[in-house]
């Protein structure tokens, strides 16, 4: 049975990995950047949130709302200001810029909302679906979790493979200049991604805080880190790798914990990464790209 | 061979830079004429210059991105730590026992690096430097569990309990203890010894550089396939560039550490090492000078940012992104320029 | 190359004039200490009228920016309100500048180094206990005298005697909460949740593990958690209910604690909890369900709720300025001041003295006065610069701290 | 690997393929048998058989996608064989990585020039002769005695091979900015320094004008005879390939549709069929 709840620990926390690593893979796959600041749009995502559901006590639809304009505006404005102009500077200039910004993003929080800790009102309430005669108990929040992350893959899957502005990323992702030369502005593409890996980092936000409700200016850096290694672990710009990539570091990290030793957890999370790409140097379910020689 | 002598010329001019910016800080430290708080940074800058050279090494001439360099740091730091703790009374002169632990930290970590290379090299790019960044992480972890300590028997280790598991003799003393690192270091770096580690590194990164293996290994950046056409083996030449710069990181935590009286491992995070990294973009790939400079004043940066009280750290963040768009925009570059004539010859560019 | 070179000096520049022209206080070290300050510090720290006599230069350092930020930020006013109380009264002048160290042994060195270019007299030492180790080296090297509001660790105060703590170190908080869940009988089987990649919660944990080995407490289970995985608790707390646990002890601060209550609740897993100083603040978290801390006792020398005259006093100062409850930091902060003030009073000491002479001054005080704080009756200070002052047992009920015995 | 193979004996070596006046009863120095390549499914190259005589100059023709640039990379190791062997001096080349074939004697070019751009000319030279200089890490660092002299050496090779092509003056210019004729120059030099038995030269005289081209066909030639490799090359300039080359041998879709002397390809049908009668057609 515990064996069971660890398992449901670990898809929930890996669900909340796998919506910020979609982020991070759409804007890798077309941009070819490590976007950092994405876990600290997600911050922003979860403050949004915050102000207008726990302190002004309005809907929670209303506070989701709020916090993916915000985020997507964010998202835009930041890849306007600091990541457009280096469009064909090195990759390495654009990643140092991205951790700029996200400096810059979480000193601003620091500022405005101070680093006093805020404590996030679940969006879903705090109930939880009893089993076994409550031997096994799952929140809300994690069923919550586990279907929107579902429901966004399989969106974004749909989304990349269907409609025409899905179809211009992948073009954009593939060959910029070539998409260019087919009539596909390429810049609105760019803008559109983040625009659209943004309002997911809204989303991952608000569910990261609803279940763990603690929000500070530094909440999203670390679940950003780990979905971006997460993000890697499925095949970096695999929308589905990313997915399943979340997912399993989170399975990982509380088996870790709960099977071998919590002093190590987080060791042993990045041991098995690195397992997993010497054996799959793409990652789970990335391309291998060979060099045309 | 006039041309000959230019490149020449920008490897005195690198020496002679360290040299002189020496010269004058101590000149003006014997004099009294500099600031507690620039005096305070001189040994950090040191060390901090040697880690942008040594992840020059890496990123900028071998081109292969890494995210885990403060963990090389790391090693050395505790290595050499360790080392001139348990020397306290087989070596009395300071500075020899300092230089003996800045070998074995060196030691340390080129083997760390060594054991790090050998499977991950293979890896190319982004999951290199996530593999890196992985192996930062789990360096970290493992140092907050670990607790050396010593006494007559020599050197006790445990790993994952505390220190009293050490079972150490009456009079024995614990070095490293767990999550609390090491307290009570004694203060033995001083600014000379972080500037000859510095000449040490450049005259090592720069000879190394400009010969056979340098020559090796920016091939492998340039282009892989043809490198291995005209019969280089590209590992070989990896793994020796990856394990230099690792040991030259370790030499610099061993003289960082011992500026301090205290370390623990979760100092030498992720943040450290993107810090080096930032040193490493802003100088320039490959280019050693700037490596030095940008370290030197990234370092020094938010201390002259303490007048911004609370919006210090905002405004760094904002300098950086400002540099950062500023130096590698096309149209800023091309503005710039034409304010500034440039005699850039042909020869240059990322050549060191 | 020279174009970057160009901006980053221009930068430079501009930070130079900056900082020069923000504080007007980056006086070379050289000038005398004592010297009536020329410009007023611009530092939001600073007293805000310029004192007319001259002012005794305190100087601390705490992490102001990133994830400690909370912690020096409320040590910072909680001194800087003792500081405008003092200033108020009339007959000491002190002018107060906290520099920020990030949490970071390198960047509280070089935030003492500026407080000492800054002509400071008096140090508040380090706010948390990494800075703070490498800290009170410098001050014992300088002769210049701390007192720390909560850097708790061990290795701050060990082998310097100029070096005070306002708070329990962490082996004493670990023995006394042994002592005191064995005195009263809390529970028999304990289970530990600590942060093992930080100093102070590992201080306790260490001395906690040894005490309650000896006062046969059994700890049944004892997991960690560290900075990289402090938001997912839920196989610690199944731990410690596998284990059969009747009380956890949890040695950290409150935000992961927070954490803690909530997802054993998920769990419907029901328990006593024991925590220690820094799970005080707890009730002032911004929209925690105080339901979810009923019942834990906790271990602390402060208590914003309680109805002690200065107390109250503080709280609503604090509240009016900062617009928030005052934690256990800020009242350690406004502690040391308080604490300073009267040994400089009945040492004698003025502010024209050198910084090594008033450090003489303090340390003679220190080791001899009893002092009265919102952290306690009563205190005195060891030579080894350790606090001794009665640790309350504090329940919460009703979502509001109450005092036990 | 494990299907059995068609030709076990060795394949007779055409006489077509030799100069007649030329090391025509030497052994071959390259010896392709049965070679074949599948990616993914498909496949690429399928039955190749060819042998080359230590001094000849043999050219590699066919059409766009033809597989030619596919057997350089076998025979360089860039890709290794699904089907077949290659013998190199009678050795088989089986498991060998493309460093090893090099240190064998088999240098190449690259069809879109891979060169080590941000280096020198100077540098990218010496790095072909990366193998024949002998000193470590430790004397390169450490400036030992061994260092300079190496390194003299070094210097002057690098001239002398450079003045094959006239290029001595540019030892200092960064590879990647020099023009585009001298860049194919400068691979072929850097592949000579390797001191190979076997040059593979692709597409040497792509954009380059007609002088050029005459000017690379005989320094080809001079290459050839100077240091006595065997050379072979892809191109689609005819007029370079009929010129220069002994033996030709013709590629379509992954298969050998001919071989012989210049003039025996010249009047094949079937080559005029799939590829020069094409080609005609195409312009």
């Amino acid at each position: 049975m515990s064996f069971l709840s660890h398992l449901i620990s670990g898809i929930s926390l890996g669900s909340i990995y796998a919506i910020i690593a979609l982020g991070y893979t759409m804007v890798y796959g077309i941009a070819k950047m490590l976007n950092f600041a994405h876990g600290d749009v997600i911050m922003v995502g979860a403050y949004a949130c915050f102000f207008i559901a726990s302190r002004y006590e309005l809907p929670v639809v209303l506070g989701v709302l709020v916090a993916m304009l915000v985020c997507t505006l964010l998202g835009v404005i930041i890849e306007r200001l600091a990541y457009k102009p280096l469009r064909s500077a090195s990759s390495l200039a654009v990643l140092i810029t991205a951790i700029g910004m996200s400096y810059f993003l979480q000193n601003a929080a620091q500022l405005m909302w101070t680093s006093n800790p805020k404590v996030f009102r679940s969006v879903v309430g705090d109930k939880s679906l009893k089993l076994f005669g409550g031997q096994l108990s799952i929140s809300a929040i994690a069923i919550v979790t586990v279907a929107t992350c579902i429901v966004i893959m399989l969106g974004l899957t749909w989304f990349t493979g269907r409609t025409k502005m899905g179809k211009a990323m992948r073009a954009c992702s593939e060959d910029k200049g070539a998409a260019q030369l087919m009539g596909i502005n390429v810049n609105a593409t760019i803008s559109m991604t983040f625009a659209i890996g943004s309002a997911l980092a809204a989303i991952a936000g608000v569910l990261l805080c609803s279940m763990y409700p603690t929000l500070m200016p530094t909440t999203g850096s670390m679940p950003g880190i780990k979905a971006f290694t997460a993000a890697v672990f499925g095949g970096i710009g695999s929308i589905p790798g990313a997915m399943l990539g979340g997912i399993l570091l989170g399975i990982i990290e509380i088996f870790g914990k709960a099977y071998v030793s919590t002093q190590l957890s987080d060791a042993i999370v990045f041991v098995v990464l690195i397992v997993i790409l010497l054996v799959k140097p793409a990652g789970l379910l990335g391309k291998q790209v060979q060099e045309k020689v | 061979m006039l041309k000959m002598q230019k490149s020449t010329r920008k490897t005195v001019s690198t020496y002679a830079l360290v040299i002189v910016a020496f010269v004058v800080v101590q000149g003006l430290a014997m004099s009294g004429n500099i600031s507690a708080t620039l005096r305070g940074q001189l040994v950090p800058i040191c060390a901090y210059v040697v880690m942008a050279i040594s992840l020059n090494l890496t990123v900028g001439v071998l081109g292969e991105l890494s995210l885990g360099h403060a963990s090389f740091m790391s090693v050395g730091a505790f290595s050499g730590v360790v080392a001139c703790i348990s020397l306290q009374n087989m070596i009395a002169f300071g500075p020899v026992r300092l230089v003996v632990g800045m070998v074995i930290g060196a030691l340390c970590a080129g083997i760390a690096g060594f054991l790090i290379g050998v499977p991950v090299l293979r890896l190319n790019g982004d999951y290199l430097a996530i593999v890196t960044l992985a192996f930062g992480e789990i360096i970290k972890n493992l140092i907050t569990c670990l607790c050396v300590g010593v006494d007559s028997r020599g050197l006790r280790f445990s790993f994952l309990t505390s220190a009293d598991a050490l079972k150490l003799e009456e009079g024995g003393r614990v070095i490293i203890n767990g999550p609390m690192g090491i307290a009570g270091i004694p203060k033995l770096s001083t600014f000379t010894t972080g500037f000859v580690l510095v000449l040490v590194t450049l005259f090592i990164v720069m000879n190394l550089v400009k010969s056979r293996s340098g020559r090796a290994i920016m091939a492998i950046r340039d282009n892989r396939i043809a490198a291995e056409s005209v019969g280089i083996p590209i590992t070989k030449y990896k793994l020796m560039a990856f394990v230099t710069s690792a040991a030259l990181a370790g030499a610099a935590g061993t003289l960082y550490a011992m500026n301090f009286s205290t370390i623990v491992a979760t100092k030498f995070n992720f943040n450290t090492s993107i810090l080096i990294l930032v040193y490493v973009v802003l100088g320039g790939l490959g280019n050693i000078r700037g490596s030095v400079i940008a370290a030197t004043v990234i370092t020094i940066l938010p201390e002259m940012l303490r007048g911004f009280n609370d919006y210090r750290m905002l405004v760094y963040a904002i300098v950086l992104i400002i540099v950062m768009l500023t130096t590698n925009n096309a149209r800023f570059k091309t503005i710039l320029s034409r304010l500034i004539p440039s005699k850039k010859a042909t020869g240059e560019g990322r050549q060191p | 190359m020279k174009k970057l070179l160009c901006i980053l000096l221009a930068v430079m520049m501009l930070a130079a004039l900056a900082a020069c022209g923000d504080s007007g206080s980056a006086n070379p070290s050289s000038a005398p200490a004592g010297e009536p300050s020329a410009a007023p510090a611009g530092e939001a720290s600073a007293a805000p009228e310029a004192p007319a006599a001259a002012a005794f230069k305190i100087g601390g350092t705490g992490p102001l920016t990133g994830g400690a930020a909370i912690y020096g930020q409320a040590a910072r006013n909680g001194a800087q309100i003792a500081v405008e109380e003092i200033n108020a009264l009339g007959d000491v002048q002190f002018e107060l500048n906290y520099q920020d160290d990030e949490h970071d042994a390198e960047k509280a060195v070089n935030a003492y180094n500026t407080l000492k270019d800054w002509g400071m007299q008096i140090s508040l030492g380090s706010v948390t206990s990494t800075p703070g180790v490498a800290t009170s080296v410098e001050n014992d090297a300088d002769r210049i005298f701390a007192i720390t509001p909560s850097a708790s660790a061990v290795a701050v105060t060990e082998g310097k005697n100029n070096v005070f703590q306002m708070c329990f170190a962490d082996p004493n908080q670990g023995s006394a909460s042994a002592q005191y869940i064995s005195d009263q009988q809390l529970g028999t089987k304990i289970a530990v949740i600590y942060k093992n990649d930080d100093v102070y919660s590992t201080g306790i944990y260490d001395t906690f593990r040894i005490k309650a080995a000896e006062l046969g407490l059994d700890i049944v289970s004892s997991t960690t958690f560290t900075e990289d995985s402090q938001q997912d608790f839920s196989v610690q707390l199944a731990d410690a209910k596998n284990n059969g646990a009747d009380l956890i002890f949890l040695p950290m601060y409150y935000t992961p604690a927070s954490l803690i209550f909530q997802q054993a609740k998920s769990m419907d897993y029901v328990t006593k909890y024991f925590g220690v100083d820094g799970m005080d603040g707890i009730l002032t978290l911004e929209g925690f369900n105080k339901e979810l801390a009923e019942g834990v006792i906790l271990l602390t020398p402060f208590n914003a709720d309680s109805t002690d005259e200065r107390t109250v006093s503080f709280v609503e100062k604090y509240k009016s300025v900062y617009g928030e409850v005052p934690n256990q930091f800020a009242a350690d902060g406004y502690d040391c001041i308080y604490a300073i003030y009267q040994a400089i009073k009945s040492g004698g000491a003025t502010s024209d003295l050198s910084a090594s002479d008033i450090n003489d001054i303090l340390v003679a005080q220190f080791t001899s006065m009893s002092f009265d704080g919102i952290t306690g009756d009563d205190m005195t200070w060891s030579a080894n610069g350790q606090v001794t002052k009665g640790p309350k047992g504090t329940v919460i009920e009703n979502g509001s701290y109450v005092g036990l015995d | 690997m494990s299907e059995p193979r068609k030709e076990t004996k060795l394949v007779p070596v055409p006489a077509t393929n030799y100069v007649p006046e030329r090391d025509v009863d030497k052994p071959p120095i390259l010896e392709a048998r049965n070679l074949g390549i599948d990616f993914g499914g498909l496949t690429a190259l399928e039955g190749f058989n060819l042998a080359i005589s230590p001094t000849e100059i043999v050219g590699l023709i066919g059409p766009n996608g033809a597989g030619k640039t596919t057997v350089f990379n076998l025979l360089s190791k860039v890709y290794q064989p699904t089907r077949g062997t290659i013998l190199l001096n009678g050795n088989d080349t089986m498991g060998m990585s493309t460093v090893q074939v090099n240190r064998a004697g088999v240098a190449r070019t690259f069809q879109n020039i891979r060169l080590f751009s941000n280096l020198s000319v100077e540098d990218n030279v010496k790095l072909g002769l990366h193998n024949h200089i002998k000193y470590g890490m430790f004397s390169g660092v450490l400036r030992l005695p061994n260092y300079w002299k190496q390194e003299k050496q070094a210097n002057e090779r690098v001239r002398e091979l450079l003045s094959i092509f006239n290029m001595e003056h540019m030892v200092h210019d960064r590879a990647g900015a020099l023009p585009y004729g001298a860049q194919r120059r400068l691979e072929i030099i850097r592949a000579l320094a390797t001191a190979p038995k076997l040059l593979l030269l692709d597409e040497p005289a792509a954009g380059m004008n007609p002088s050029e081209t005459g000017e690379l066909m005989e320094n080809i030639v001079k290459v050839r005879d100077t240091f006595g490799v065997a050379v072979m090359l892809i191109e689609h300039d005819m007029n370079l390939v009929m010129g220069i080359c002994e033996g030709i041998c013709v590629l379509n879709f992954g298969k050998i549709i001919a071989k012989g002397t210049p003039s025996e390809i010249q009047n094949n049908p079937v080559v005029i069929e799939a590829y020069l009668g094409r080609q005609k057609e195409d312009g």
